[in-house]
């Protein structure tokens, strides 16, 4: 039980934050958040400049690439990175921590060595289609269709919730194949161009107001039988592999982000208001601080553990749901927390008074998502309930 | 002793429903997100129905009502989502003209602290008001609202309510004294709680069709316990936070029955927290459909938070409750 | 909507407030909470003062011996009660509030005329027999047999949660009748003298360490079958009288007895600590103290609207599930704020150092019972959802 | 960076789990609840395998062990509700003899507070102990327990934990200064997390098991999602309090990896709650049965709330967080 980095952990450490120090005053400032030519750019030009100094990957089999760094080393990898304030994965996170890992597993010999390297060289973007209107936490009754024809499929249907499809150059597609199957069994996975004609993409508003995602409709869309990854029909064990990545320790940068969240707050509970009536001069909202403080601490912590199990037994545990479901709930408290210091300069998403107030309203809005992407609260507490406690299932 | 609504108070309701499902469809409704949420023939029509004027002696054209009316009006309106300074422009009138009669938008701001040591200001609704209105200590003070220098907010948290920041607000005509001042803080909060507690109520209506429709795993996601759950807890939050309301109502018109300051706070504390933690619910509720813009799921919760920082949010209505106790 | 009582109810209040400022003073000090036949005599006495005076069964019809008053005159009766810190229903709870009002309304006429008066005057006391160990939130599964032999039913089985039967006269018992039937068909009310033989009453400890409630082991108990009330198998409508006042109004007079515990709360709270460190100093405690107020306040509120919708409809209505789920979240809320308050003073349920604290810590205690006693928190929350909301049933 | 536990650790925690196993089994902790809690024999089975001289280097008869050890001891001994004043004897090892050896049972208590001014000491296993010990600004105090003057509490919360009421402590002798106090608060609140976390991890398997025992409905109760989700809730407290806990105890042994006050603070407050948490939830799992004297989930609760008294409360510790981050 040891909580201090290896010495060939900290050498990582230490060789990154050098090369950190060096080039990131040569990045400029990121392009809006509408932007999304701009941010593609962005985001990969940072990948190749990773990708350059050996940093791309860094969880990926080094015979494919990546640096086949250690799940601790990919902690020190998201501290330091985050410490810097380095740019964030962004356009590339499909690609290099969803649809990237899943090639890793499950593709060909060829699939791999086509699509692989441009991920890691920040040449070709990705994105998700996998939810759909209908299908939300039931996942698997997803009911895009996919019909044989000849060497391709056909496939119509409707996707949601696809974030960078603007700018994404392949999908990870999840549609059905066999319509007759059990809903679990009759799912393949595909990858889909994204410049593949019968596809239409359309941007979707969320809650913050702007178009973080967008809807895909498909039209009879042409995919090559040979872009198909694992065996017809088995695309739901395929797509399994990256959702448990996602449940795993997906949250894991968010978190350090959470964190100067936080510190940040607690900037403004100091600094707002009149003298003696600041928000930090009242112990109640000192102590739901610091209590906060407590929750971020040992969720860092629970994330040392996971990544030790994680480590020993080469699969994520059941550590993600719990992470998620206390992580979500930390966060609607946070935000709710920071509204109400915030007073009425919460009307406003963008600062208020020279206060980095709009940081804490979309910290709030953000935790409203956090309770339901990918597999809501309600399913991860079923998910613990049967899975690791061993309770029966409802009838 | 009969706490519930009479005959007449029940007509009454009706007749607000019925205005607001003629006037503001949720069609409506969102179509005033790209129009300042403020829209003068439909202003007209909530003044023409009476809404600004329920206080009013009938002498003066108002209805006469009292404040158990005026709650269960403003619940109706909270309940529709109808947008605007509402309640600004109810308090308004009969000391401003044209408020009454809808001829005049009129918003309002509460100024705290001494001059000089002030916060900037957050005014609602500024580039829609006629007329501003300010209460501080010493009163109530009518400032000519072009002559504001607010900076318009580019992304408002509820899209119904714009938002200007001033740094300070220009000298104004003083038009009601201090008494007054106290009088409108304990209607204000009162008129806002009614409106919180209609976002509550409409948010259990929405969440508990939307889980009535909904199918996951070949069920309604409403014969599902963690779902049915939230939902009854929502009913829950709703149902103690309207008898608090109905009954800051009733001790307005009636102090003699205890103690008015302890049931208007009780009041906006409670509806604050309802509509606060409903509205969350009720976007879980809709899992990821909740958190697009095309469902209505997220106006209610984003005009609860406007709501619950008018006229002393939860975290002030609880102390006052302590100083009661 | 009108809270103002009206003048013939205010003339009620002066009435009883009268007579109570004459009575109280010749009422000693309750017996010792163990001393049960203490408990009988003096509740039992009191019950008799109310009932000369004309107060006894104040709901319960005038033909019957009862006062007839309207919902709002038995709210100013608990008011005043309350307020004169008059003692309580005690061990004339069930039969005044539960098995009363059963025979009421589905007794035989000889069958009122036999117990009905004896409960008004004190003379005659009752408990409840319907727990089972296994039956509890799922009443309906239980399974004490009665088996028609004669003139008599032959009664077998085991009774938990019974209050006051060491000195109880009758207890009102459901038991099966029909064991082949679906289980809510084959239940039937039954009136037990508890001097039956083959009847055994064993205390039952709760977690206070006290015993305010009994095991009953019944062996053979013969049980006459006029002391049926209602039809044979029908008795799951019957009990189900008493229930909906369980939830309705039950906890009214409760609720009136919190308002006073969190006035002693606040008084501990401005009086234990140091000067500038006592607990009334921190805000956020004087928030959470505020805002129970509130809840309280609600809930006072919310009884007169179910107590004026009771009068108009005649029967209570579902308010009772939205009082006792809220109202056992604010007794869990109060509990442990009272807790924290008390700090070291917490680990005794005796008052400590001069300060009130044992009620408090009872409380605490207390409301651990509140969301498990009379159905659940989560059968209440169903309840709401299917019967209130029409929410569909769980398969 | 392995934060799981190694192979030593893993066979020291099954040595502990099996000594609790057979010197505490359920049978032995109730048959306590008559005689105070401590029992001599028992005491001396903990000493002899070791519990209270973990830290105290091999050459004076300990382990040698540092406070990850520690901490996965002290989980076990709360897991299995061992009562007692553990965290006082174990502090005590080193600076009161026959503490290390189970000879003498060492109490303690904290002091806060300018002489005068203080409340009244709750002390708690008075009439068992040899010696009590009490900390405060100044350092530690060894007092003789037979010389204090408390009055004995009729009905303790925890039956475990009978308890006195003190206004006033004689006089004692200096055993220790002020740095010692200062690391003696750290790690007693370490010690009472681990307890707590242990506690906190015991009911979830308690109810979980009646959750698949107890049938209602003609179903296994923990396949209703109400209650499913509940002990899903505890699971994760006890998982992330757990996190927490081991922490606090790494940072003991290594000060470098960051700020021990802030990971000590932390563990103490979140192993606080989910005790607090898990230990009413348990109960409700159990129904009515719960709130029976027979059925052992009282116990865990009413310890938590005892446990969360010593070494700064939850809210102390919360205060103490906020000044660190």
């Amino acid at each position: 039980m040891n909580l201090r980095y290896s010495e060939s952990e900290e050498r990582f450490r230490g060789e990154l934050r050098e090369w950190l120090d060096r080039v990131l005053p040569t990045v400029g400032p990121p392009p809006a958040i509408d932007d999304w030519p701009g941010r593609r750019a962005y985001d990969t030009a940072w990948q190749r400049m990773l990708f350059e100094a050996g940093f791309a990957g860094i969880s990926w089999p080094k015979e494919l690439g990546g640096r086949g760094a250690s799940p601790a080393e990919q902690l020190v990898f998201l501290e330091e990175t985050e410490r810097a304030h380095a740019p964030y994965v962004g356009v590339n996170f499909v690609g290099l921590l969803h649809a990237g890992p899943t090639l890793i597993a499950e593709a060909t010999s060829e699939q791999r060595s086509r699509y692989l390297s441009p991920i890691l060289r920040g040449d070709e973007v990705w994105c998700q289609g996998f939810s759909e209107p209908g299908a939300g936490s039931d996942l698997a009754a997803l009911r895009t269709r996919a019909v044989r024809d000849g060497d391709d499929y056909v496939v119509s249907g409707q996707k949601i919730w696809t974030s960078h499809a603007e700018v994404a150059d392949f999908c990870e597609l999840l549609v059905r194949t066999d319509p007759d199957a059990p809903k679990h069994r009759g799912i393949s996975w595909l990858i889909m161009p994204m410049d593949s004609s019968g596809l239409e993409v359309r941007p979707l508003r969320t809650i913050y107001g702007s178009s973080e995602f967008s809807e895909m409709f498909l039209d009879e869309v042409r995919i090559p039988v040979a872009n198909r990854v694992g065996a017809e029909n088995d695309g739901w064990r395929v797509a399994m592999v990256t959702f448990s990545f996602e449940r795993g320790t997906a949250l894991v940068s968010e978190l350090l982000q959470t964190m100067e969240l936080l510190e940040s707050l607690v900037e403004i509970a100091r600094s707002t208001g009149t003298e003696g009536a600041r928000p930090w001069d009242d112990a109640g909202i000192r102590r739901e601080l610091g209590h906060l403080a407590a929750d971020l601490d040992a969720l860092w912590s629970l994330t040392k553990r996971n990544v030790t199990q994680a480590s020993r037994t080469g699969v994520p545990g059941v550590g993600g749901s719990v992470f998620k479901l206390h992580y979500s709930e930390v966060r609607h408290r946070l935000g709710d927390l920071a509204l109400r210091i915030l007073g009425r300069a919460s009307l406003s998403f963008d600062d208020v008074g020279g206060a980095r107030s709009g940081d804490q309203v979309h910290g709030w809005v953000h935790a409203i998502s956090l309770s339901i992407a990918a597999g809501t609260s309600q399913i991860q507490r079923n998910i613990l309930g049967e899975r690791v406690l061993g309770l029966p299932r409802e009838r | 002793m009969d706490f519930e609504l009479s005959d007449d108070q029940e007509a009454l309701q009706e007749v607000v429903r019925k205005l607001c499902a003629g006037a503001f469809p949720m069609a409506t409704i969102r179509s005033l997100e790209d129009r300042g949420g403020v829209e003068r023939d439909l202003w007209r029509r909530l003044a023409d129905a009476g809404v600004f004027s329920l206080h009013l002696p009938e002498s003066a054209g108002g209805a006469g009502l009292g404040s158990c009316e005026s709650v269960l009006v403003f619940e109706e309106l909270g309940r529709a989502l109808v947008p605007g300074p509402l309640v600004w422009t109810h308090l308004a009138a009969g000391i401003v003209d044209g408020a009454a009669t809808g001829e005049l938008v009129v918003g309002g701001v509460e100024r705290r602290g001494p001059p000089g040591r002030r916060t900037p200001l957050v005014v609602e609704h500024l580039a829609a008001l006629d007329r501003l209105l300010v209460l501080d200590e010493a009163g109530v003070w009518e400032v000519d609202s072009a002559a504001v220098a607010g900076e318009p907010v580019q992304h408002p948290l509820d899209p119904l309510t714009p938002v200007h920041v001033a740094q300070e607000l220009p000298g104004g005509r003083q038009v009601a004294g201090p008494d007054t001042a106290a009088a409108w803080r304990l209607e204000g909060a009162a008129l806002t709680s009614a409106l919180l507690v209609g976002l509550a109520g409409a948010v259990v209506d929405t969440a508990v069709s939307y889980a009535k429709e909904r199918r996951q795993f070949e069920r309604p996601i409403g014969s599902f316990q963690a779902v049915k759950h939230l939902l009854a807890d929502m009913l829950v939050r709703a149902e103690v936070a309207r008898a608090a309301v109905y009954a800051a109502g009733a001790h307005l018109d009636d102090p003699g029955i205890g103690d008015v300051h302890r049931a208007i706070a009780g009041a906006k504390l409670m509806a604050g927290d309802a509509a606060l933690a409903n509205g969350k619910a009720c976007i879980q509720v809709h899992g990821g459909m909740g958190f697009t813009w095309e469902v209505d799921a997220h106006l209610y919760v984003k005009r609860a938070r406007v709501l619950d920082t008018i006229f002393g949010p939860v975290d002030a209505q609880a102390e006052a409750m302590a100083e009661l106790i």
